[in-house]
């Protein structure tokens, strides 16, 4: 299973670049919302993976990481995903405004430049 | 994990489950196979109702087992769905019609609030996104 | 009346209250005071939001759920079948339309929901004055016959329910 | 420290945010309260960071350490604040930068948008927050914290130019973060510890196996702080988004690129240290010659800018990339220099980003600069035949003040002297030929030569551009009448450019501190065993005292 | 965890998951906007039935909250997708 | 007395003249001059003591710890050049007080005056090469703004410009040769380095330090090429160009010169260098002199022909000639300043320069012509005049150099040539004005000026008359006393006597003046019948030109290469940005190379890899779909998006997976708003891709591939390495003894970690107030300004159930019937999952997080169906208030703590027993929480809400067409 996270991970993080390296305002927002896809299963993946072993801990188990999945990359994740959030609205606000003020939704505001 | 459950609960659980597979598969089968949209319309309230309420049965019986008394709420789910599908059909159902009207798809009934003789609800069919 | 106002909306609260309770799974003493507060605090808060509809028939309204809780176990098994016969025989799918007496917006909510629970109906389109609705079926034989028993079966309990 | 100033630290990043979370409640109604309470924030963060620094520097020691256990959780377990030489250096810098751009500000800025003053309070603590942390992911949250805001500022008034910048400034800085997470997860998921201080004592012990991974890790966030310290060739975004930023903005933005190189300089000297076994060292090579192009591109950029903004942008792009370089060298003389240099470099910049606004303010319908140098080239006007008087005119005595202090910043920016930017750039350069001191034989290196030249030829290369760009829109500034400035946006650059002043009388007291700084950073045994070794608080909510080994 | 139940969990898991990729093919394939957004919905009910799988494979807690917020707001997103198509503004 | 008081003396005076008021013009002149008078006696009463080759010297404390510190030095050399300074300076002032207009606001002009005399002073007394390079850069400094004075003139401000760059450009590199100087002696001072001179000969640096010094000194001393900022510097006011420009700035280039003579000449290096650029600067500048027809610019060629001269003696390695040098700089003053001041009275009396112009002025004003013809004499090198006497020495020079053969018979050819040029120009100066038809064509009637204004020209004549007449009487012991220090205390033998004998420097002497006077009368011919009136060989060299072409030359070349090296457009930088991470993320592996490690692997699940089959699918095709099919790729992103939520779950990461899920819909809501104001891009059918587009596309997919190997093998690798000895036991040890919850996520977000939280929400408020401050200025584009396609296609007549909320007040209408009260049941239904999941957060799945979004979906989903202006008529949200209270909030917990003498944001619990319910816990970060959650929905709301304002904003747009059918929409 390690290997499919993997290779979702590197699928995700290769989209998110293409997409960022593309022209249009509005790819460089998905791939840049697609790259935080791919950071925060990265993070996730660097706490031991467990199943069914939630950072919960009950007074009858020992409370290390035998019995529990490490809760610090989560811990970490959940800041990220809510500032990932925050910076999308924002990038996608600035590409709106952009998108008014240029008129063109290249990413420099410049016309058809392929 | 440390209870065990009785046998019975276990064959009704995993009978269960084993029905909500089957129905799920059904209806995504379905929403692949049917050639027109509002057939595939149909198949997916399969999954909506008893694919989901078989396993929220499961885990009412489960839960109920393990924690030896009633719990009630995996069949809030099923309570919560019949509330929020039809929100997202209604909707969907009627952008489909406007949109096969716009597109002027042959067998899309007459809008229903036009007075009768002004056939489309549209003045030309418009391009109209994928 | 100052019962009135301390529960303006009695259902609501009763509702919210199980709710809680289940969602807490827990019957403690600090869970039924906490969910009694939210059950009163929230309609409240939620007040000019708030659905003004009366449930005349209450007893009417359980036994027309109990309906269509059949009506979707057979529904679903037809639809089903018609699934896995598809390479064999079609369903004769078709749009329907229903003319409406009920006329009250919950009670055709109610309506849309039952449409869509079941499975077999979707509910496509109203007209604006309330007196059509469009109704796609998934396999319907007789199109007359369909639409008396939709109406006897789901239109007309609402209407006594709901006006 | 004395006990009931024990939270002290924690001021610099609580007090904007109490300040923000007021100015919002406040509304839009009280401007005049609000600019009040945003310039007296300003005063109060600037007072807080001078004391920090005068405590830790009064400690004498080498390695002075005050350490603040956010939470009462001990260090490596919880977030911990540390304040040394270096945070509180950068500290007052953000104190005394953010108090003029603050006062700047609150003539106009605030007017055109209520968010202003919250934005900015935001920034500052970002700044703060950043300077003081000992936690790798906290550092990434007040990144985030210092770019929220800045995206907010730098687009603040809106324009055509400002968001198409904008636009290219978040997106870049958007995926250094994400660059940033990526590292510091493998970080992580080498060391399993995020504190920094844990990181540099469980770097030497990581197994050869996994070491590349470490350093990959390392790599990957070098260089979100390369991008963001605008390192060549990262750093193209850097000029447009600072020049269409609104002035107060630009200055308090002088201090972002240095929040990169003081990223740069605390993990590479923390992380890689000379004890820090086979990872010594580790891309020291790379921040030098990054830097090195860094100030070649800076002094491209400069040589070919006519607008005064754009030059400014180009300066700080010439900062950095001193900055960079000096870290890359690795010798504590040298970093101590560029402390210094960063300081001088810093204060110019930010009164240039405040005078550009001020002078483009008066020059509003000139020629246009690219006109003016067409016209050089075409007439060779004899000097009799000029037709203008021979009779001096009169200078009112703002631009006069106003025209001293460009010509100081472009004394400092382009290292003349008298100023402080000859001193930052006489002590780097006698630091490269002799990093061990004068009495210690040294060959110089291709290096130190190349670092030098380039540090002459960005000179040279600010002089010619500042000089063109100001005495265009300068002094022909002058041929107007009179300008409205008001004295809160004077005064604000007269101060900067006084405390860069200032920093010249004083270079000796301030070189000894911040080769006290640069000495503790290069031995980062003091700092790792002060953060490691500070005990929580005893009480009921933290079992104190009986901490654990992880 | 008996065998049985185990083997009815995978079951039922395997079976979501198949009918998530029948479902993923009208999600990429459409062949109009409103069936991938009838397909959306469906893969977020595929992914609240296995969340209420696991919560019963593992016998835990944990994942019903999961299963509740989808079936409290996946209609959410696709309420708007549908509005959006048949008004072109979400919120009007 | 301290010597500071004498350098700080005209700095004080400067700082109090600028405060003077700006036209008291009398009092000002007066102020400089008695200053500078104070100064030069200050100078004068110094010479008993440096007379006997005696050192004065004062040190100042500055940089101790680097051995920088202000060192004050005063030795013969150093005396003489600040007599020069300090003496020309109180003469200027004098003749200043008459040049410059009453209407001039002088105050500027004597400030910089008295400022540039103390950098000038600084600059000769500096004990330390360090601070001689400050005080050099001081002169260059303060003469750019005399120079530029007059800067309402464009000559000013470009002659002012050119002087700056090319003195900062020799600045600079007289510090870069300081430095090396100061590496090979290992101090910078001036004693310690005079002393090393073996040393520093021997050194392998020497040529780097030689080039870097004589740089400085040649652009400072306006030596070919650099001489060309001179010329164009005389749009100065004459008092400052008399004063910079013949005895003092210029004088700093050949001061350091004879500075480090010592030091740095005696090599061969040194005498090609030094001695080849001062001929070439001797004879070009006395050649193009020759042609000039402003007299100003007359004198400024002349005197970079005479410092050309004063170099080439410096270069010839014998200690004779630098004494002569040090004479020539002496008397170079005198005559040169005297000539500026009269050449300015010519200007002032006259109304011009032009030397065609002028004739016969000898009869309007006798005594300044009678001044002026014994100072050009001089400078021609007339005996019985000083400037006969240090051009003989120079004769004498290079007659008896002992080197190559060749040089030995051209060096004298070269000096009397130049000699020759000097008798011309000095006969254009003084002939061409003064004798002649006097003239009535001027702009302004000559006349004697005022006597005050004379009387400097009176005493330097005069000192030139003396000199020449009794030379050892009269400048003897200060020339031994000056020259002395430079030669290292040994003085050659020398004679200052007026007649040598008839030797081959005095036939070359009267060579040069019978060739000079003969050369005159041809050109003087020549230019009635208008030849020669441009310089021969080099009319088409413009100095200037040449330096602005240079510049823009420079600005466009790095213009060129700014496009090379750098990028205004964004994909470049992002691909650059990725690039190198990648790189240098491979490169970490050389030598260490990536292994994957042991840890035991997850059990197989096919369920979950199809699951995330699916994810990549979603993913290729978001970036598929994203150019065209926006909606499309948005629907897949929500695909990918479930896949990571289930992911999540999966791992046992619950919290996450809620977090996840319900900023997925928010994610997807905010998207939508997006694209109503994004104008659709329709696919072109045909459009053909060009090869630079392909090879683009190509070269990113490498890297998108690269980047995604490069990011599977990282996660490979270290999902499959066994846990680090993680910090993380240790909150599960303490999460619910110490934190109170069992929820360790949650624990570590309001405890363990809540500086983190604070901070989070910072960015999240700051978003928001930075998206609704935008979307207060949003301009939307002109294709969707406009109602969406869909609502035109509507006709207004036609009856529709597709009502537009705006419209309407019964929102129980239409197709949105049913969303309308399904989505009001399910609003309070949403707060108490809200409720339920911030209140169990602390020990179960949830926090204010997942309930802060859960409220802001909810209500969101009412704007959804009921419009914006709908709800807001009746629910007053006020995000921003929210936001401000919920960062109160959490700072105010975490404060809270302080009152109990714990650290910010340290965790308090309250235990309490209370009658019904039993115990209670109630730790503070429960308010951490709800300060958090408040937060959440405030920004939240706030964004989402400002996007929707954006529709109610747009149908208020004057043009937009919704105002006019959105009427009969309603009907
Ligand atoms: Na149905
Ligand atoms: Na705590």
């Amino acid at each position: 299973m390690e290997a499919v996270l993997a290779l979702v991970i590197g699928v995700l993080g290769g989209a998110a670049v293409w997409l960022v390296l593309r022209p249009r305002t509005f790819q460089v927002l998905l791939g840049l919302a697609l790259f935080s896809y791919a950071v925060n299963l990265f993070i996730f993946s660097m706490g031991s993976l467990f199943i069914g072993k939630p950072p919960i801990v009950a007074a009858e188990l020992a409370p290390d990481l035998e019995h529990y999945t490490d809760p610090m990359p989560q811990a970490l994740v959940l800041t990220a995903i809510v500032i990932g959030f925050a910076t999308t609205a924002l990038f996608l606000v600035v590409l709106l405004a952009a998108r008014g003020l240029s008129g063109t939704d290249h990413v420099d505001g410049t016309k058809e430049q392929r | 994990m440390s209870v065990e459950m009785p046998l019975w609960a276990q064959l009704v659980v995993a009978l269960l489950l084993v029905c909500s597979g089957l129905l799920v598969l059904i209806s995504a089968t379905g929403l692949v196979l049917l050639q027109d949209f509002f057939q595939r319309m149909h198949p997916p309230a399969i999954a909506y109702t008893l694919g989901s309420w078989c396993v929220a049965l499961a885990g009412m019986v489960c839960f109920s087992v393990i924690e030896s008394g009633p719990a009630l709420h995996p069949g809030l789910i099923s309570i919560l769905l019949a509330f929020s599908v039809p929100v997202t059909t209604v909707l969907l159902a009627r952008a489909s019609l406007f949109r096969r009207r716009a597109a002027g798809i042959e067998g899309t009934p007459p809008p229903l609030s036009a007075p009768a003789g002004s056939a489309s609800e549209v003045e030309s069919p418009v391009a109209s996104r994928p | 009346m100052i019962l009135r106002r301390i529960v303006p909306a009695p259902l609501q609260s009763a509702l919210l209250f199980a709710l809680w309770l289940v969602l807490a799974r827990s019957l403690s003493p600090g869970q039924i005071l906490l969910g009694l507060a939210l059950a009163l605090l929230l309609p409240r808060l939620t007040a000019p939001l708030r659905v003004r509809a009366r449930l005349r028939r209450p007893l009417r309204f359980l036994r027309y759920v109990a309906t269509v809780a059949r009506d979707v176990l057979s529904s679903n098994l037809q639809v089903a079948s018609g699934i896995v016969a598809w390479p064999w025989r079609r369903p004769r799918s078709r749009f329907v339309i229903i003319p409406l007496e009920l006329r009250d917006p919950v009670g055709l909510a109610v309506l849309a929901m039952v449409t869509t629970i079941v499975p077999g109906t979707v509910w496509s389109e109203i007209a604006l004055d309330r007196s059509r609705l469009l109704l796609h079926v998934w396999d319907v034989n007789e199109e007359e016959a369909f639409i008396q028993r939709f109406k006897a079966r789901y239109e007309q309990p609402l209407r006594e329910i709901f006006e | 420290m004395k006990p009931e100033l024990a939270h002290l630290i924690v001021v610099p990043i609580v007090l904007p945010l109490l300040v923000t979370a007021l100015l919002l409640l406040l509304g839009a109604r009280r401007r005049r309260l609000g600019s009040l309470i945003h310039v007296g924030a300003a005063l109060a963060n600037l007072l807080v960071a001078l004391e920090i620094l005068r405590r830790i520097h009064a400690d004498g020691l080498p390695g002075a350490v005050k350490v603040y256990l956010a939470g009462n959780w001990p260090a490596h377990f919880g977030i911990v604040l540390v304040a040394d030489r270096l945070s509180a250096l950068m500290l007052v810098l953000t104190g005394v930068v953010g108090l003029a751009a603050a006062v700047y500000s609150s003539a106009a800025w605030g007017r055109v948008s209520v968010f202003f003053f919250p934005l900015f309070q935001i920034q500052l603590m970002g700044l703060n927050g950043a300077f003081l942390t000992g936690d790798l992911f906290n550092l990434f949250v007040f990144f985030e914290v210092l770019l929220a805001a800045s995206y907010g500022l730098q687009l603040h008034g809106s324009g055509r130019s400002r968001v198409r910048a904008g636009l290219h400034y978040i997106a870049v800085n958007l995926l250094a973060s994400a660059l940033f997470l990526v590292g510091l997860a493998i970080l992580y998921g080498i060391l399993g510890t995020l504190s920094m201080a844990d990181i540099a004592l469980k770097v030497p012990r990581v197994p050869q196996s996994d070491r590349g991974l470490l350093h990959a890790g390392a790599a990957i966030l070098a260089v979100a702080f390369f991008t963001k310290a605008a390192m060549w060739p990262l750093g193209s975004w850097l000029v447009p988004a600072y020049r269409t930023a609104s002035a107060p903005v630009g200055a308090i933005f002088a201090l972002m690129t240095k929040v990169g190189v003081y990223t740069l300089l605390r993990l590479s000297t923390l992380l890689f240290s000379s004890s820090a076994g086979p990872s010594a060292h580790l891309g020291g090579a790379v921040l030098l010659y990054g830097g090195l192009s860094t100030i070649g591109f800076g002094a491209l950029g400069l040589m070919a800018s006519l607008r005064l903004g754009r030059i400014a942008g180009f300066s700080i792009l010439v900062s950095s990339g001193t900055l960079l370089a000096a870290i890359g060298v690795g010798e504590a003389s040298v970093t101590s220099a560029a402390l210094y240099y960063l300081l001088s470099a810093t204060l110019a910049a930010s009164a240039l980003f405040l005078l550009v606004e001020l002078v483009e303010r008066a020059a509003s319908g000139e020629e246009s600069p690219l006109r003016y140098a067409q016209l050089e080239l075409d007439e060779d006007t004899n000097l009799d035949d000029a037709e203008a008087a021979l009779v001096g005119r009169d200078i009112p005595v703002s631009l006069a003040l106003l025209g001293l202090a460009f010509m100081a910043c472009v004394l400092i920016v382009s290292g003349l002297p008298p100023l402080s930017g000859f001193v930052a750039k006489l002590q780097l350069m006698m630091a490269l030929f002799n990093p061990g001191g004068a009495q210690v034989a040294h060959e110089p290196t291709a290096v130190t030569w190349c670092f030098c030249g380039l540090l002459l030829l960005s000179g040279l290369s600010a002089t010619v551009s500042l000089s063109r760009a100001g005495i265009q829109q300068v002094w022909s500034t002058a041929d107007h009448p009179a300008r409205r400035w008001k004295v809160v946006e004077v005064a604000p650059v007269l101060a900067l450019i006084s405390a860069a002043g200032w920093l010249t009388l004083s270079a000796e007291p301030v070189l000894h501190y911040t080769r006290a700084a640069a000495e503790a950073l290069y031995d980062p045994r003091g700092y790792v065993e002060a953060v490691l070794s500070t005990k929580p608080v005893p009480g009921p909510a933290s079992g104190a005292g009986e901490e654990e080994a992880p | 965890m008996s065998s049985l139940l185990s083997g009815a969990c995978t079951f039922a898991l395997g079976s979501y998951a198949v009918a998530s990729v029948v479902v993923v093919a009208r999600l990429i394939g459409g062949p109009r906007a409103q069936d991938r957004v009838l397909a959306l919905d469906l893969l977020y009910l595929h992914g609240m039935l296995a969340m209420l799988v696991l919560g019963i494979r593992y016998q835990s807690d944990i994942y019903f909250e999961g299963a509740l917020l989808i079936a409290l707001f996946g209609f959410v997103s696709s309420s708007a997708l549908a509005k959006f198509l048949l008004r072109g503004e979400v919120m009007e | 007395m301290p010597l500071a008081g004498l350098l700080l003396l005209p700095f004080i005076g400067s700082l109090l003249s600028a405060i003077l008021p700006t036209r008291a013009r009398t009092v000002l002149a007066g102020w400089a001059g008695l200053v500078s008078t104070a100064a030069a006696a200050w100078v004068l009463l110094l010479f008993p003591r440096v007379k006997g080759g005696g050192v004065l010297r004062q040190e100042i404390e500055w940089l101790p710890s680097a051995g920088l510190n202000l060192i004050l030095r005063v030795d013969g050399l150093a005396w003489m050049f600040a007599l020069l300074v300090t003496v020309g300076g109180a003469l200027i002032c004098l003749y200043a007080r008459y040049y410059m207009s009453p209407d001039d606001p002088v105050a500027r002009f004597y400030s910089c005056f008295l400022a540039f005399m103390g950098a000038m002073l600084g600059l000769v007394l500096s004990g330390n090469l360090v601070q001689l390079v400050l005080f050099w850069e001081l002169t260059s400094l303060v003469s750019f703004l005399l120079i530029g004075y007059w800067h309402h003139r464009v000559d000013a401000r470009r002659g002012a410009r050119m002087a700056l760059s090319v003195t900062a450009l020799g600045g600079l590199a007289l510090l870069g040769g300081v430095i090396v100087l100061g590496h090979i002696v290992g101090s910078y001072e001036l004693e310690r380095i005079l002393a090393s001179g073996e040393q520093i000969r021997a050194h392998r640096l020497y040529p780097v330090a030689l080039l870097l010094v004589l740089l400085g000194a040649f652009t400072k001393s306006a030596q070919v090429p650099f001489h060309i900022w001179l010329p164009r510097a005389m749009v100065a006011p004459t008092p400052a160009s008399a004063y910079l420009h013949s005895a003092t700035m210029v004088k700093a280039g050949v001061f350091l010169l004879a500075r480090l003579w010592l030091v740095l000449s005696g090599t061969e290096l040194w005498f090609w260098l030094v001695g080849g650029v001062g001929t070439l600067t001797l004879l070009l500048g006395a050649y193009i002199a020759m042609f000039q027809h402003d007299l100003k610019r007359v004198l400024a060629y002349s005197t970079i022909s005479h410092l050309g001269l004063i170099t080439l003696l410096l270069g010839l390695n014998s200690s004779l000639a630098a004494v002569a040098a040090v004479f020539h700089i002496m008397n170079h003053a005198t005559f040169k300043a005297s000539l500026f001041m009269a050449a300015g009275i010519v200007d002032h009396e006259t109304g011009t320069r032009d030397i065609r112009r002028l004739s016969g002025l000898i009869h309007a004003m006798p005594i300044t012509g009678a001044l002026a013809l014994v100072a050009s004499a001089s400078m021609a090198g007339v005996p019985l005049l000083n400037g006969f006497l240090s051009k003989e020495m120079f004769f004498a020079e290079t007659v008896f150099l002992s080197s190559h053969p060749w040089l030995e018979v051209s060096l004298p050819i070269a000096a009397t040539v130049a000699g020759v040029f000097a008798v011309v120009y000095s006969l254009r100066f003084g002939y061409d004005v003064f004798f002649g038809a006097a003239t009535s064509r001027l702009p302004r009637k000559p006349e004697e000026p005022p006597r005050w204004m004379r009387i400097p020209i009176d005493l330097l004549v005069l000192i030139c008359l003396v000199v020449g007449v009794a030379p050892a009487r009269a400048i003897g012991p200060s020339l031994a006393a000056a020259a002395a220090p430079v030669v290292g205390g040994e003085l050659p033998e020398y004679d200052l006597a007026l007649w040598h004998g008839f030797n081959a420097p005095f036939v070359m002497s009267l060579i040069a003046i019978a060739g000079g006077v003969l050369l005159h009368r041809l050109l003087r011919r020549a230019q009635r019948q208008g030849r020669f009136n441009e310089v021969p060989l080099l009319a088409r060299v413009n100095g200037r030109r040449a330096f602005e072409s240079l510049l823009v030359g420079l600005t466009r070349l790095s213009r060129a290469a700014l496009r090379v090296v750098a990028t205004r457009r964004l994909q470049p930088q992002m691909f650059a940005i990725i690039a190198v991470a990648v790189l240098l993320g491979s490169a970490s592996f050389r030598g260490l190379p990536l292994t994957w490690g042991h840890r035991e692997r997850l059990p197989a699940s096919p369920a979950f890899a199809l699951f995330w089959g699916i994810g990549m699918a979603c993913a290729l095709g978001v970036a598929i779909s994203g150019k065209f099919h926006r909606v499309v790729a948005l629907i897949l992103m929500s695909g990918a998006g479930l896949v990571t939520c289930l992911t999540f779950a999966w791992f046992s990461a619950p919290d996450l997976a809620l977090t996840q899920l319900v900023v997925e819909v928010v994610t997807t809501m905010l998207f939508l708003l997006g694209l109503r104001w994004l104008p659709m891009r329709l696919e072109e059918a045909h459009r053909s891709v060009g090869l630079r587009t392909t090879g683009r596309r190509a070269r990113d997919l490498m890297l998108a591939l690269a980047t995604g190997c490069g990011l599977s093998a990282l996660s490979y690798a270290l999902l499959t390495r066994p846990a680090p000895q993680s910090i993380s036991p240790f909150f599960l040890h303490r999460a619910l003894p110490e934190g109170g919850g069992a929820n360790v996520v949650n624990v570590m977000l309001v405890d363990f970690r809540a500086l983190d939280t604070i901070g989070e929400i910072t960015v999240l408020g700051a978003v928001a107030l930075t998206v609704f401050a935008l979307l207060r200025r949003f301009r939307p584009p002109a294709e969707s300004i406009d109602r969406p396609h869909q609502q035109q296609a509507l006709p207004a007549d036609v009856v529709t159930d597709l009502v537009n909320p705006r419209a309407t007040d019964d929102i129980g209408r239409g197709y949105l019937m049913v969303p309308a009260i399904i989505s009001r049941w399910l609003l309070p239904v949403a707060l108490l999952v809200a409720v339920h999941l911030l209140l169990r957060g602390h020990n179960e799945p949830g926090g204010g997080f997942v309930a802060g979004l859960i409220v802001a979906v909810a209500l969101i989903m009412q704007y959804l169906v009921f419009g914006t202006h709908w709800v807001e008529a009746r629910v007053k949200l006020l995000p921003l208030r929210w936001i401000g209270a919920g960062l109160l909030l959490a700072v105010m917990t975490g404060l809270g703590a302080l009152a109990a003498g714990y650290p910010f944001l340290t965790t308090h619990t309250l235990h309490a027993t209370l009658p019904v319910i039993g115990e209670v816990h109630l730790p503070s970060a429960t308010f951490f929480d709800l300060g958090v959650f408040a937060v959440v929905v405030g920004a939240t709301l706030l964004i989402l809400t400002a996007l929707a304002h954006q529709s109610v904003r747009a149908h208020r747009r004057p043009g937009a067409r919704g105002q006019r059918s959105s009427a009969a929409e309603a009907s």
